[in-house]
């Protein structure tokens, strides 16, 4: 085997190789008097300044893409997230019911509030507090913000639908009517 | 060629994939190329081939006997003399059956060149690591008005649960309802009306009115074994009619 | 944007994907008076005759190992086993009459199609279904695979051979002046 094929064999070992490829792993396909080293150095330095270059890592030998090239070769990929149901069951109490405090929120879902949840809206820009109920504790007052409004592509609140036309089942307006 | 090589072929018969394989097999063997076989020999040297299976063990895969049987019948319409219907038949036939085997040529043709290739896991690799340079960004949110409005039904029905428990309310007529609407009615419709008459008068869902006649008709049989009034059928399925006690003065 | 650099933005790009990358991908972040064949193309003269070459598949580029060099990477890298004759003829079939229902493969082998065959081309993503034939019972009608082409280096399916030349090549349906 000459040198020139122990570097081409060289640079297929270390390319094909799911991990780092150490001299001594090269040295097991190189005859005995041909130092794996010495072919790895000179693949390197004929490496240097191409867009992909061999470096060494821990463990072994490594082709990497050279460095100023990356942010070139970065894309960015949205993937926006759904927000979780309790929020935005909370997010839809707090649009049609603003403003409210946190036990008025939790009556109405039937079920407590957890403050993540709240974190998670806030982050997001969704709602903010507004002001305080003037009652023992003056509890914090919630509210939609802009944001809100420009995220559900509605141009004020009067925007929403009527809530008469989304409660067709009386049993779920007003409950205190009673009866069917 | 008559003299099939065929002691061979018996023991490894598993060897193939289904008669075709054999059929193309044994032509090969004829040394020529396959527009021209001999098609005649070729069904001698498959018939001989499962008559010597089937000395070496009786069972023999069914597609195996339904080929040699069709064979068969190919060899009786290949030897008679030309020209008559049959031999036409015979003919089309192993023309058929010609075109058939060369395309299981073709596809070992294809075969063999794909297998020729050098694969890539095989003989050549792609890159064992491969960098990545696409980066997620989860931080949007997808926000739509309709989620939004179903969130908010969601909640409220659940609460509405939660607030009150409502019974089911019945749509069934019960027997003492129908006890009851007998002893009221009984006295102001006509002697012998129609069991019918005697019904609620708002049951339009027919499970609810079928209940209420069968409810009606029990609660008439218990009053009639009680004397307090009578029933009268004139015919099978016909109507039921109901009159007043035989005491009792209208 | 020199062609040099051109030239080093291809093959950090062309390396760094698992996947075979297309000129449309490249030209992306090529200036617009730069052709991005003619870039990929130069790459690929300068590649040649390296242990890992530039190579044309399944409608993009992708660098591998020079087929020579299989016999010493197979002692290093893992190899999946071969696909066995049977499933080698199914692929064919496929690759030459698609999309086609799976009694249409078995009328031409003349042997019914093994659910490991079926299996064994699904899991190496050689084929996948496409559509179903619009026939009593609807069957479901085989394709063959961009997986397909990369794994043969093959760039298109009109890069496999005509059935004639195959059959001449093998001496199967010559002519007059055929024989072998």
């Amino acid at each position: 085997m000459t040198e020139e094929e122990a570097i081409r064999l060289a640079e297929a070992l270390v390319f094909a190789s799911a991990a780092p490829v150490s001299a001594r792993a090269l040295a097991a396909l190189l005859p005995e008097e041909m130092a794996a080293e010495t072919v790895l150095a000179t693949l390197a330095r004929r490496c240097a300044g191409r867009g992909v270059e061999l470096v060494e890592v821990a463990g072994g030998w490594q082709f990497r893409t050279a460095p100023d090239l990356a942010p070139l070769l970065r894309k960015v990929v949205e993937v926006p997230r759904r927000l979780p149901r309790a929020a935005m069951e909370t997010l839809a109490i707090i649009a049609y019911h603003q403003p409210l405090t946190r036990p008025e929120i939790e009556a109405m879902r039937g079920a407590s509030l957890a403050q993540a949840t709240l974190e998670a809206l806030l982050e997001a820009g969704l709602i903010a507090p507004r002001g305080q109920r003037e009652s023992p504790g003056r509890p914090t007052l919630w509210a939609t913000t802009a944001a809100f409004l420009a995220a559900f592509g509605l141009g004020s609140l009067a925007d929403l639908p009527k809530r008469e036309d989304l409660l067709l089942e009386k049993g779920l307006v007003a409950p205190e009517a009673g009866g069917r | 060629m008559a003299e099939p090589a065929a002691e061979g072929l018996v023991l490894r018969l598993e060897g193939f994939e289904g008669p075709l394989d054999l059929l193309l097999e044994l032509a090969r063997a004829q040394k020529v190329d396959l527009a021209r076989i001999s098609i005649l020999a070729l069904v001698e040297q498959y018939l001989a081939v499962i008559e010597g299976a089937r000395q070496v063990r009786l069972e023999l895969a069914a597609d195996w006997l339904v080929m040699a049987a069709w064979l068969t019948w190919l060899k009786s319409r290949l030897l008679l003399p030309a020209g008559t219907a049959a031999a036409d038949e015979g003919g089309a036939a192993a023309e058929v059956l010609a075109a058939r085997l060369a395309e299981l040529g073709a596809v070992r043709a294809a075969a063999a060149w794909l297998g020729a290739r050098p694969v890539l896991g095989q003989e050549v690799f792609a890159r064992g690591a491969a960098e990545e340079f696409v980066v997620t960004d989860r931080s949007g949110l997808v926000l739509a008005l309709p989620a939004l409005l179903r969130a908010y039904l969601a909640a409220l029905r659940r609460t509405a649960g939660q607030r009150r428990y409502r019974p089911p309310v019945s749509l069934t007529w019960k027997v003492q309802d129908a006890l009851r609407r007998l002893g009221e009615l009984l006295g102001s419709l006509p002697d012998w009306s129609s069991l019918e008459r005697f019904l609620p008068e708002d049951t339009a869902d027919p499970l609810a009115r079928r209940a209420a006649v069968s409810a009606t008709l029990l609660a008439g049989l218990e009053l009639a074994r009680d004397g307090a009034l009578r029933l009268r059928q004139e015919e099978p399925f016909g109507p039921i009619l109901v009159g007043r006690a035989a005491g009792a003065a209208s």
